[in-house]
């Protein structure tokens, strides 16, 4: 057993990330250390990172994901303001103020491996919505579908693009999932793989100090916002290459090219949606924008909530996240926070 | 099998040759990333999948809100021994494979088209939004590319005149199937990467899904699917070396050592696919199979059976 | 052997007749077809002496499943365009 | 013997699970304890000696079933199947229907006169299948061939949307689902007070 221990001491930290109000996108830089690993689902961590502000209902977002970390895992959270209001979830959490947190959460990893102790989860563990209702069987459906069971919608029918009227799948995602700006929550509906129904939604961020270095810009905030793009699509290597160099300041013009010569070669633009939100523009037309390192690429405008809603309609589910990604601006300011 | 000690031997072996094989796609996919990460690594790289597994036994599973349990236990089983069964009939030297059965292409076809119900069982128990959606365009893709791997390995079949695997080697011994048949191995290579659901065509484990099927495995569930995703890897290198690159021919080696090194080439150009090529969106993989790769894939059947004429 | 076939057969047959569901339906019919296989395998491995033909016929029951499953799932997809019923009661009539 | 045991190991597994089949709450399980009644029907006939025969009922199948799946899940999306279910009609007549089929095959089985003429050892079956489906049964192979393909495409006719009229007009001349309560059917979400009685509601369960 203390073979196994001193082994998981030593791999690289499990980390999710939780980004924030007053983070930008400066955790995505983190992975340029070898000796962290992002994963993309709260399960696989050891340890939850929560950069930033959460008040509101980012902090019920945030209690959420907490739970969902296994009983065993250690939270960290990475902020300029310590005496902040903070959620349940971060009650107990390492608090770390300074501007890189990785020592903190490789020793937070450490601890979760070594000395496993039970993790208390901060929500009842009751189902949110009560399993009484209209159906058949009362789960607040019509006859046998449909309806909210276990907290969980459930399938109803509805017209597709086939003209079918096959079951399809409300859902709702965010806002720290790997592809959403900070603090945007989008509600879904699905047939199959394809989004039929789609809507945005910005929590508020709330107002206080940002971290340090949390704005960034020119090439370093599109190397940011590539490193999280280039994650979404399955591209962790190149990930970590654009992380590194955003990190060292984005000075070496040459790499930067190298790096966008690596991510044309790849594929990645023709893989990208090219369904317009914005006239003349798509997911596809704004990647390479970055990749250009173009100053005018970040889109210092807000991000119309609605019209990207609309054109998520009919987009494959990864098309769809590549197309709210491709809005996400690096600065602090919401980015979903305006609709026009 | 001629005897009975076989039988009990055949298990123990295959996972033998996949613990290894899997343990070298990890270590080859981390060097490859690194060297592309420019990130230098060391030495520690050799233990680091070791280390990482031992995050995930040290980790309780997760139970996720009225999963079926039965198919969530079952299917990372499902997976693993299914990469087994495929590892058994590949011929490691002239006169050693675990099983070379007659069926042998037929065999591993089936063990290929029983992937997808063990990842759509996998996506499927959790009872879980993203795991479902994965699970759900992985099916879509898998029937896509399914008719593609019969063509290419009926393909190869037809020169050696039989669906034996060690049959096919040594029909090799002239000339390789990856040159008589060039369209064979790169379409093997699609296969390969979506039946162990890796890089360009991670369609049920892909970060765009949160990890996808695998979203709510932690622990020792999560351990065995990411062990049997690459024993899986390993299993479709060794078999394209086998069906493709001449298996155990080859100058002054031994066979087995030619098949060795032969299957590390093809983990390190799966893993170079994984770390270099973008995950395609499903959809369009699905027109794309369709429309592009299943032609190639005739034109892979007419070349071969054209060239069994003369 | 025969017995297994029969059991496999009436099980079909209790399944197709008794679901609502149509690709329920199809499933009992399956494994009607699934019981008829197997006699036939095993009369061909006991009673026919290796005659080839034995094979042929399950070669040719499986093809017939094949045909059955796409022409079912085909009908199912259709009457569901046109009549959003996937239910046997649904359908009384051939008519629109 | 050890083949012996083997045959009524698979023998059992294919009948329950097939009997489960009709027996569970969820149309995925449904399907895949289907797959597992054939794969224990094709292990049956690997033991039989139809070496390439079983992989390939396993093969198919398999293949089979993943489609059955997926159109399992179109039509009804729920993750793990929550809702329970149980969709039978007339379930006296077929109950009794499957006991004469299962009766009156047992007794053929066990009362019949089989002619006594076990594979000879050492055959080589799948060349003998080959030569046969590509020799004298080559009509017969080749029918069945034609068959599929005839299937495929009219399948495709029969789902698309597009007709031979060409794209738009698929759908012309066809009726939003009958209104009228004498049919019987309803459109979507719309079940009049006292008519569903809970069997009929519209689908979504294929």
């Amino acid at each position: 057993m203390t073979v196994l221990r001193r082994l998981a001491q030593d791999a690289p930290a499990p980390v999710f990330v939780a980004r924030g109000g007053g983070a930008g996108l400066l955790p995505v830089e983190l992975q340029a250390d070898p000796r962290l690993r992002m994963v993309g689902s709260a399960r696989h961590a050891t340890v939850l990172l929560a950069a930033g502000r959460f008040a509101g209902a980012m902090g019920d977002a945030l209690d959420r994901v907490h739970d969902q970390l296994p009983s065993t895992g250690a939270v960290v959270w990475w902020t300029a303001d310590p005496d902040a209001a903070r959620p349940p979830s971060l009650a107990e959490a390492t608090v770390f103020g300074g501007p890189d947190p990785v020592e903190a959460v490789l020793a937070a990893h450490r601890r979760a491996v070594s000395q496993p102790g039970a993790r208390r989860a901060v929500l009842a563990d009751e189902p949110p919505h009560p399993f009484e209702g209209r159906g058949d069987h009362g789960q607040g459906g019509e006859g046998m579908m449909g309806g909210v069971p276990f907290g969980r919608a459930m399938a109803m029918t509805a017209d597709d693009r086939d003209g079918l009227a096959l079951d399809q799948l409300p859902l709702q995602l965010g806002p720290f999932l790997l592809g959403l700006p900070n603090g945007v929550r989008v509600s879904a509906v699905l047939q199959g793989g394809v989004v039929q129904e789609a809507e945005l939604e910005g929590l508020d961020l709330g107002e206080g100090r940002a971290l340090a270095g949390a704005d960034a810009t020119g090439a370093r905030a599109d190397l940011r916002w590539l490193a999280e793009a280039l994650r979404l699509g399955g591209l962790d290597a190149l990930a970590r290459r654009a992380a590194r160099l955003a990190r060292a300041g984005a000075t070496d013009a040459a790499a930067c090219a190298r790096v966008a010569k690596l991510v044309r070669r790849s594929g990645l633009p023709a893989a990208w949606s090219k369904v317009g939100v914005v006239e003349g523009e798509d997911a596809r037309s704004r990647l390479e924008r970055r990749l250009r390192f173009d100053p005018r690429a970040g889109g210092r405008r807000p991000l119309p909530a609605d019209r990207i809603g609309r054109a998520l309609a009919g987009q494959d589910w990864s098309d769809a996240l590549v197309t709210i990604w491709s809005f996400a601006s690096v600065g602090e300011r919401a980015p979903a926070a305006a609709a026009p | 099998m001629s005897n009975h000690a076989d039988i009990w031997a055949a298990p123990l072996l295959a996972a033998g040759i996949l613990a290894v094989g899997a343990y070298t796609v990890a270590v080859i996919h981390l060097a490859v990333g690194g060297w592309l990460a420019q990130a230098r690594p060391g030495v520690g790289l050799l233990l680091q999948p070791a280390r990482s597994a031992a995050v995930l036994m040290a980790q309780p599973a997760t139970a996720t809100e009225r999963p079926d349990r039965a198919m969530a236990a079952l299917s990372p089983a499902l997976y693993a021994a299914l990469a087994a069964v495929a590892v058994t009939v590949v011929p490691w030297s002239r006169s050693f494979s675990i099983a070379d059965v007659e069926t042998g292409i037929v065999l591993w076809g089936t063990a290929e088209a029983l992937v997808i119900v063990a990842m759509f069982l996998h996506g499927w128990s959790s009872n879980s939004h993203q795991p479902l959606l994965a699970a759900y365009r992985f099916v879509a893709a898998g029937v896509s590319y399914l008719l593609l791997s019969m063509f290419v390995l009926i393909a190869a079949a037809i020169p050696a005149e039989s669906l034996q695997l060690s049959r096919i080697v040594e029909s090799q011994a002239g000339l390789w199937n990856v040159v008589r048949q060039p369209l064979g191995l790169p379409l093997f290579v699609v296969v390969a990467l979506g039946s162990a659901t890796w890089g360009p065509l991670d369609l049920a484990d892909g970060s765009d899904v949160s990890g996808g099927t695998a979203a709510e495995a932690s622990g020792i569930p999560g351990l065995v699917w990411m062990w049997a995703r690459a024993a899986m890897l390993a299993a479709f290198a060794a078999m394209s070396a086998a069906v493709f690159l001449g298996g155990w021919h080859g100058p002054v080696l031994p066979g087995p050592a030619w098949m060795a090194v032969k299957t590390v080439a093809m983990i390190t150009v799966l893993s170079a696919a994984g770390h270099l090529l973008a995950r395609v969106p499903a959809e369009r993989f699905v027109t794309w199979a369709w429309v592009v790769l299943l032609p190639l894939g005739f034109a892979d059947l007419a070349i071969a059976g054209l060239g069994s004429l003369r | 052997m025969l017995t297994v076939a029969a059991a496999l057969f009436g099980l079909g047959l209790w399944g197709a007749l008794g679901q609502q569901s149509i690709v329920m339906l199809l499933m009992g019919i399956e494994l009607m077809v699934n019981g008829i296989m197997l006699a036939g395998a095993g009369l061909w491995a006991y009673a026919a002496g290796g005659d080839p033909k034995g094979q042929l016929l399950v070669v040719i029951a499986m093809a017939v499943m094949a045909v059955e499953m796409a022409v079912g799932l085909a009908v199912v997809v259709a009457v569901y365009r046109v009549r959003q019923v996937d239910m046997t009661e649904g359908l009384d009539s051939l008519a629109r | 013997m050890t083949v012996d045991l083997a045959f009524w190991v698979f023998g059992l597994g294919a009948v329950t699970t097939g009997w489960r089949v009709f027996r569970t709450a969820s149309m995925v399980r449904a399907t895949f304890l289907l797959l597992a009644s054939f794969l224990n029907v094709g292990a049956i006939i690997l033991l039989l000696g139809g070496a390439y025969l079983g992989v390939a009922l396993l093969f198919m199948m398999t293949v089979e079933m993943a489609v059955m799946a997926i159109f399992m899940v179109a039509f009804m999306m729920n993750p793990a199947g929550l809702n329970p279910m149980t969709m039978v009609h007339q379930p006296r007549l077929a109950a009794a229907a499957g006991w004469v089929a299962f009766v009156a095959g047992a007794v053929m089985a066990g009362r019949g006169n089989f002619p006594e003429r076990p594979l000879p050892g050492g055959r080589p079956v799948i060349a003998d299948l080959g030569a046969e489906l590509m020799g004298r049964s080559m009509l017969i192979f080749e029918t069945a061939g034609v068959a599929l393909v005839a299937t495929m495409i009219g399948a495709v006719v029969l789902s698309s949307r597009r007709s031979r009229f060409g794209d738009e007009a698929g759908d012309e001349g066809s009726l939003p689902p009958a209104l009228d309560p004498d049919t019987g059917s309803y459109p979507p979400g719309v079940i009049p007070e006292g008519v569903g009685s809970g069997h009929d509601h519209h689908g979504g369960h294929g």
